[in-house]
């Protein structure tokens, strides 16, 4: 086993393990803390992928912005911080449901040949050329999608007079 | 001054989508200045998707005014080659989608310009419904996997938004988290099978996937599998039709009538250009079989998928339109059961079932948009939402209720409506194609013949039942309304829907014959 | 001359476009034409139009007899070309033929007369103007069924006509019976529709992908004039099992519209509607539309021979099954929609049998005088008030020309001679007969129709015994009875005419070319057997029908019942117990209390079994939808489960079970 | 430069997708649903990462090396923006219900 796979093992078994805890710890405000990690982690694997830029990125936008847009989300609609969320009683029919899905990608998955080979020839440059060039209408498409999500919310959150 | 040449030769063709833009952003802009009217913002609305219609109706080159066409006549259909596959391409059934997406949007647009808005002039609402036709405009011109979902994700974000349009109103609110929560997970789906997809094909592109052999057929099922998921989401299949419901039951008519005549249908388009290719391409993975036995392809594959999820949700949609006390409901799922006959087209997946498909597709654009618009028009006029509150009103209405009863004839594919045009050449491609398809053609015909009764029981409500003498007399939202209280631009909107559905319905030809030249140019080079 | 009245036939679309303008008309002004009776007159005058133009179209027809598509146009195609090979194309128009002319008469004769009688009889009620329309509206679908040129066109108008019944039945809307019964008629018909289509269909199948060869129904198109895909009768007469299932479908439909068992049950319930509605819809017209359809099919697709055996069976059960419940019913027009189950009966039992023709020839007689029975007992109705047969009696003094006229229609309809009913069923019976030796299933059925001849003398003569007979009205508290106005005679003379004469007409010169269809009946080897009789069978039908009668008139004549004992009996306030005696009473003097036991069995069986499983089967569909409606919970968590449950039904059916599929079903 | 079996990988995203749907279908908290769906999101993301040094990736013709990374670019963005416009969703339900549960905002059915 390569060292890159063993990294990966590491930082795989962290990315599940965070995932899950943050779905699964009752105190809301810890979940953040774990959601956290996990992006991080996550972070950490497109290092291990050759994709720095990415990395960078995820840290940024996820690690940073998303995290504390959920922090923000949960002070405003908590009368206090640190309380537990009513415990939920979780169902044998959902987790089937996602065990199921789990074996099943797996099963399918699981087997195929191949590997991926990071690439070698890797610059901040070309990515945005080929972003600002043959791709640039995925990024209008992007500008127009935040564009009806800043018009909408906007409106949605303020207090409005009628 | 070439560059000039070369920018307008590249923005040309997209005229109309940035006149939507435009519009859009004026209607924020003159919110921001704070000009708050309501028939301002929807006069822009109408102005612009209405000469986006004529511009649309130009590049087909169908319209008198043909001179106008922006898009060169050699870039539409165009055969391209897969190694310069472009993220967009001009197909003629994408622009007579286009065509649909432009005249659901004018009507709701129409229907809701004179509402008594009371959320600052309907800036945002208008500026939406502008964004989200932008968005489907796009879909139309797709011809890569993540352009059409990022097209896609525009309209279903500012759908998300615009269901929660009445902010004040619980229910709206509610439908709009259950229409963001749904839509979201099927984003994820979607996004997790291009991913697939783009792993087993190396690109994301349909001409260039369709160009392609299929190396790992697992990772194709599966991104497809995931595909079909999440864009089932849209086309509101049985059993990705829950959220449909409430959706259209919580969200405000108008908006109701955008999503179930409008947004829906970008989902059908997208079945047509991720799914008739690989069904047409026969060699693809000509011996897969898992689990051993016999090889198959992975067109015929997919063909009983579709075939299968068709049936069921036309099945099942009737079933429960059969139960339901309230119109919008009964309109919801009678919407999910007809997403099911279009899907028989995607399925036969023939010239023929392509254009029956399409016509099927137009004639549910017309009726939809126009139905929601009636129940509005009726809700604004203090009448409640349940069935059994409308006996009576198509002698109290008489313009509503011989609209409405045009309408439901149409959903029920009666002769002399644009329904049973489409119809019979749905199921009559189905026939033609033989083998299994004629049961999903017969399937076809008797889920309709069973639904002619929810229909009929309308009609009869409107016409024949007299109202309960003890219920409260209604209370008009804005008495002083022009055309018996329903303003202008609604009742225009109303009445065109009803003249459309039986022009058409007596003379198809026109339409016909667009949809068959885009049916066929769609089998010979579209992705 | 001949051709004079054939280049008729291009106008043969008037026919049906005069009462749909009247339709148009009353629709948008009814409620503003007081003086012109609401529309009505309209409604009388267009069908007058249309009348005269049928009767000279079946004048053209027996002259020259020869099937003319007098109009055909194509509404959309789409033209064949590489990607679309066969093209589509839908072609409507109007088919003249010598059977369909022969419905012409029988739909526009009856309707004129029945508008006409519709003056008088419904003056007083409210909604007129709805009234006439929804009757314009019937004739235009009838009408336009007849003259169809393709099965999908038929099946159009089949479907509307069943509409115009529908609203019809429900006319007195306010009655939450006529209510339930428009909708018992319109689920159960539909039910036979649902399947017809699909018999249509399965029909279409076979022929079309049988491939090209061709026939004359072929290039008129009476299936679907279709792209270029020729159909063809008789190419395909074997006994395969999906032809079997397409021709048991059509008859599905046929006895869903006929009313036939067991889909009869919605006839009886339909009495609920005025009575005009009856006499046209439900007994001369509409219900005789699903052995048209038989006749049609079985002309020109052809039956397997499993499929004529069920054919047999169902008329020949229906025949006696519906006989009997006439007899225990006290309701004048229960009584009269039984006989019709019954006597539809005849028809399809003919036309299983391999006699097309002679069925037609039984349902144009019996159109005149079943809607003149039906105007007769509607005008018994008009003068009392009451449809309740033992609180009538004595009414021939009062109602001369009613009493003659429903006289003529009993003896018409128990099939003594020389009136009209005598000469069909007479035919219906031999010609059954005749085939008995070759087909030995056949022997049962014919036995139960022969069995129902006796009990329809007997019915239809104890309403008249009990109507008519007897020197009082056994209720007094009814009105003094007085005839209708000449709007409501006039159609009961007209209509006495027919039934005495109606089956004297296949004497007239080129009267019997409208029973034939040049080459077509030649080549399937049906024989034209109507006039042929066979004597001892004829005397045996006489004297069954006429010992019917003199058992109703031993029991009922002379106003029998009114003989008992009077008193306090008669006084209005023990009506109730009034009625139940003269049950008791009924019971004791028949003293055949056999034929009443079986027939309250069969009353029991309709009642509790068939309507059971039709309620039964319309539960199950509701539970079953109910059980999914509360799939619809509200919570979004469980609309991602069924998401997520869809996906992973979707991988199963693409990775597991798909490839089994696709194997099996051939790849499409 | 060593390599990364598509197997091993795919074992990681396909966990991913799982918890993603656990979360889903089980909380009932808004935000943490949303927590869910990112985590969905992310799967896709690191999909498209790692496919774009995959083989089919590198022979096929349309694919520049980058091109996974790039859409991974963009996908990061939208999956932000769902982030917000959810958010907004929610405070608009809680104005409204003074809730985040979502099982209690149950009032459109049948």
């Amino acid at each position: 086993m390569s060292l890159t796979e063993l990294a990966f093992f590491a930082l795989a078994i962290v990315a599940i393990a965070t995932g899950l805890l943050a779905l699964l710890v009752r105190e809301l405000v810890h979940t953040i803390l774990w959601i956290g990690i996990f992006f991080v982690d996550l972070a950490a694997i497109y290092f291990l992928l050759e994709a720095p830029f990415l990395g960078v990125l995820q840290l940024g936008v996820y690690a940073g912005a998303v995290t504390i847009l959920l922090l923000f989300g949960i002070m405003v609609t908590r009368k206090r911080i640190f309380s537990r969320d009513a415990a939920t009683g979780v169902g044998a029919l959902p987790i089937a449901l996602a065990v199921v899905t789990f074996i099943f990608l797996i099963g399918a998955l699981g087997q195929l040949p191949g590997s991926a080979v990071p690439a070698a020839s890797y610059s901040v440059a070309s990515l945005s050329t080929l972003l600002f060039n043959t791709e640039a209408p995925y990024l209008l498409l992007l500008g127009l999608v935040m564009l009806a999500a800043l018009a909408g919310a906007i409106y949605l959150v303020r207090e409005g007079r009628e | 001054m070439s560059d000039l040449g070369a920018f307008t030769a590249f923005v040309g063709p997209f005229l109309p989508e940035l006149l939507l833009l435009a519009g859009a952003l004026v209607v924020f802009l003159l919110d921001v200045l704070e000009v708050r009217r309501v028939e301002l913002n929807g006069g822009i609305a109408v102005a612009v998707t209405a000469v986006g219609l004529l511009l649309v109706l130009a590049d087909l080159g169908v319209a008198p005014w043909a001179g106008l066409a922006l898009i060169p006549a050699g870039q539409i259909d165009a055969v391209v080659t897969p190694s310069s596959a472009p993220l967009y391409a001009f197909t003629s059934l994408g622009l007579v989608f286009q065509l649909f997406f432009l005249i659901s949007a004018l009507l709701v647009s129409l229907g809701s310009m004179s509402r008594p808005s009371k959320e600052r002039g309907g800036a945002v609402f208008f500026g939406l419904v502008l964004l989200a036709t932008l968005g489907m405009m796009l879909v139309g011109v797709a011809s890569d996997l993540l352009f059409l979902v990022l097209a896609i994700e525009v309209v279903s974000i500012s759908t998300y938004l615009l269901v929660a349009y009445t902010r004040r109103d619980s229910r709206s609110v509610e439908a709009a988290m259950k229409f963001y929560i749904i839509g979201a997970l099927s984003t994820v789906l979607s996004l997790f099978g291009v991913a697939l997809l783009f792993g087993a094909f190396g690109t994301t592109n349909l001409y260039a996937i369709e160009g392609s052999a299929v190396g790992a057929p697992t990772l194709v099922l599966l991104g497809y599998g995931l595909l079909v998921a999440g864009l089932a989401f849209k086309v509101t299949l049985v059993p990705f039709h829950a959220w449909a419901v409430d959706v259209y039951d919580g969200a405000p008519h108008d908006v109701s009538a955008f999503l179930a005549g409008g947004t829906k249908k970008i989902g059908l388009f997208a079945f047509f250009l991720v799914f008739i290719g690989p069904i047409l391409l026969a060699r693809w993975g000509a011996s897969f079989n898992p689990l051993g036995g016999p090889g198959v392809p992975i067109g015929p594959l997919l063909q009983v998928l579709l075939a299968v999820l068709a049936v069921v949700t036309m099945t099942v949609g009737n079933l429960l339109a059969l139960q339901q006390k309230e119109i919008k409901r009964m309109l919801a799922y009678s919407s999910i059961s007809q997403a099911g006959y279009m899907l028989i087209g995607i399925t036969v997946a023939t010239a023929p079932a392509i254009a029956g498909a399409t016509l099927q597709i137009f004639a549910h654009v017309i009726l939809t948009t126009g139905a929601f618009l009636v129940v509005a028009a009726v809700a604004a006029l203090g009448i409640g939402a349940r069935i059994d509150d409308w006996r009576g009103l198509g002698v109290r209405r008489p313009y509503l209720g011989v609209a409405f009863s045009f309408m439901l004839l149409g959903l029920a594919g009666i002769p002399l409506t644009v329904g049973f045009v489409s119809k019979f050449v749905l199921f009559g491609s189905a026939i033609q194609a033989e083998g299994y398809f004629v049961w999903l053609a017969i399937a076809g015909v008797l889920n309709s013949a069973a639904s002619v009764f929810y229909y009929a029981r309308v009609i009869k409500v409107m016409f024949l039942d007299t109202p309960d003498p003890t219920a409260p007399a209604p209370r008009p939202e804005a008495p002083g309304l022009a055309f018996q209280g329903m303003g202008y631009g609604r009742a225009a909107a109303i009445g065109l829907v009803a003249v459309l559905v039986v022009f058409f319905g007596i003379d198809p030809q026109p339409m016909l014959g667009l949809v068959q030249s885009a049916a066929q140019h769609f089998v010979l080079v579209g992705p | 001359m001949t051709g004079g009245l054939a280049s008729l036939f291009g106008w043969a679309f008037l026919v049906p476009l005069l009462p749909a303008l009247a339709f148009i008309v009353i629709g948008l002004f009814g409620t503003r034409l007081r003086r012109l009776e609401y529309g009505g007159w309209i409604a009388v005058g267009a069908a007058a139009v249309s009348m005269v133009l049928a009767l000279l179209i079946a004048l053209g027809e027996m002259a020259s007899p020869d099937t003319y598509t007098s109009l055909s146009y194509t509404w959309f195609s789409l033209p064949a070309n590489p990607t679309f090979p066969y093209g589509f194309s839908l072609v409507i128009g109007t088919l003249v033929d010598p059977i369909s002319s022969l419905m012409l008469i029988v739909v526009t004769v009856v309707g004129f007369l029945v508008l006409l009688y519709s003056i008088g009889y419904m003056h007083h009620e409210h909604g007129l103007a709805r009234y006439y329309a929804e009757l314009s509206l019937f004739l235009t679908a009838m009408i336009g069924l007849v003259l169809s040129n393709n099965l999908l066109e038929f099946f159009l108008f089949w479907e509307l006509v069943g509409v115009c019944s529908y609203f019809l039945i429900g006319f007195f809307y306010e009655k939450p019976s006529a209510a339930s019964a428009a909708k018992e008629a319109f689920l159960i018909t539909r039910i036979g529709d649902v399947l017809f289509l699909l018999g249509i269909f399965i029909f279409f199948y076979v022929y079309a992908s049988a491939g090209p060869a061709g026939l004359h129904w072929a290039s008129s198109g009476f299936l679907f004039a279709y792209g270029n895909l020729p159909f063809l009768a008789g190419s395909l007469g074997a006994n395969t099992p999906l032809l079997t299932i397409a021709g048991l479908c059509i008859l599905a439909g046929a006895a869903g519209k006929s009313a036939q068992f067991p889909l009869h049950v919605w006839l009886p319930d339909a009495m609920e509607g005025p009575t005009t509605v009856s006499a046209l819809i439900h007994a001369a017209t509409m219900v005789a539309a699903g052995v048209y359809l038989l006749a049609m099919t079985s002309i020109f697709l052809g039956f397997t021979p499993t499929d004529q055996l069920a054919i047999v069976a169902i008329g020949g059960f229906t025949t006696l099954f519906a006989a009997t419940m006439a007899v225990v019913h006290t309701d004048i027009k229960r009584v009269i929609a039984y006989s019709t189950i019954s006597q539809l009966g005849y028809m399809v039992l003919a036309v299983g049998a391999g006699f097309a023709m002679v069925g037609l020839y039984h349902l144009f007689t019996h159109a005149f005088f079943k809607a003149l029975l039906f105007l007769a007992a509607g005008s018994v109705i008009h003068a009392i008030g009451t449809q309740d047969l033992f609180k009538m009696g004595g009414l021939k003094r009062h109602l001369r020309v009613t009493g003659a006229a429903f006289a003529i229609g009993g003896l018409a309809l128990a099939g003594i001679p020389p009136f009209a009913g005598f000469w069909s069923k007479d035919d219906i019976l031999s010609s059954v007969y005749s085939v008995a030796g070759s087909h030995p299933d056949y022997w049962p059925f014919l036995i139960m129709a022969m069995a129902a001849v006796f009990l329809t003398g007997y019915y239809i003569f104890r309403v008249w015994f009990l109507t008519f007979s007897g020197d009082r009205i056994r209720d007094p508290t009814l009105p003094t009875p007085h005839e209708g106005p000449w709007v409501m005679q006039v159609p009961l003379i007209v209509l006495s005419g027919f039934a005495v004469g109606a089956g004297l007409l296949i004497f007239l010169p080129g009267f019997a070319n409208l029973f034939l269809l040049p080459g077509g009946v030649a080549a399937l080897g049906i024989p034209p057997t109507y006039g042929t009789t066979d004597l001892l069978l004829s005397v045996l039908g006489v004297a069954l029908g006429g010992g019917g009668i003199l058992t109703a008139w031993a029991l009922w004549g002379n106003g029998r019942m009114v003989e008992l004992p009077e008193g306090s009996l008669w006084s209005s306030g023990r009506k109730v117990l009034l009625n139940r005696y003269y049950f008791k009473v009924a019971y004791d003097a028949v003293g055949a209390k056999a034929v009443y036991s079986v027939a309250r069995a069969a009353d029991f069986f309709d009642q509790f079994v068939i309507d059971g499983t039709v309620r039964g089967i319309e539960q199950l569909f509701s539970r079953i939808s109910d059980r999914m409606r509360r799939i619809q919970s509200g919570v979004v968590s469980d609309y991602a489960a069924y998401v997520v449950a869809g996906l992973l039904a979707v991988f199963v059916l693409l990775l597991l079970v798909g490839p089994y599929l696709v194997n099996w079903v051939g790849g499409g | 430069m060593t390599t990364l079996p598509v197997g091993d990988f795919l074992a990681l995203a396909s966990g991913l997708v799982a918890i993603s749907i656990f979360g889903i279908l089980t909380r009932r908290n808004f935000i943490l649903l949303l927590i869910a769906l990112e985590i969905g999101m992310n799967a896709a993301i690191l999909s498209f990462v790692y496919f774009a040094a995959f083989p089919q990736c590198v022979t096929a013709a349309t694919c520049h090396p980058l091109t996974g990374q790039a859409i991974a670019v963009v996908v990061i963005g939208l999956a932000a923006t769902e982030v917000a416009v959810g958010l907004a969703i929610v405070l608009a339900l809680h104005r409204i219900r003074g809730t985040t549960n979502v099982a209690e905002a149950d009032s459109l059915k049948l």
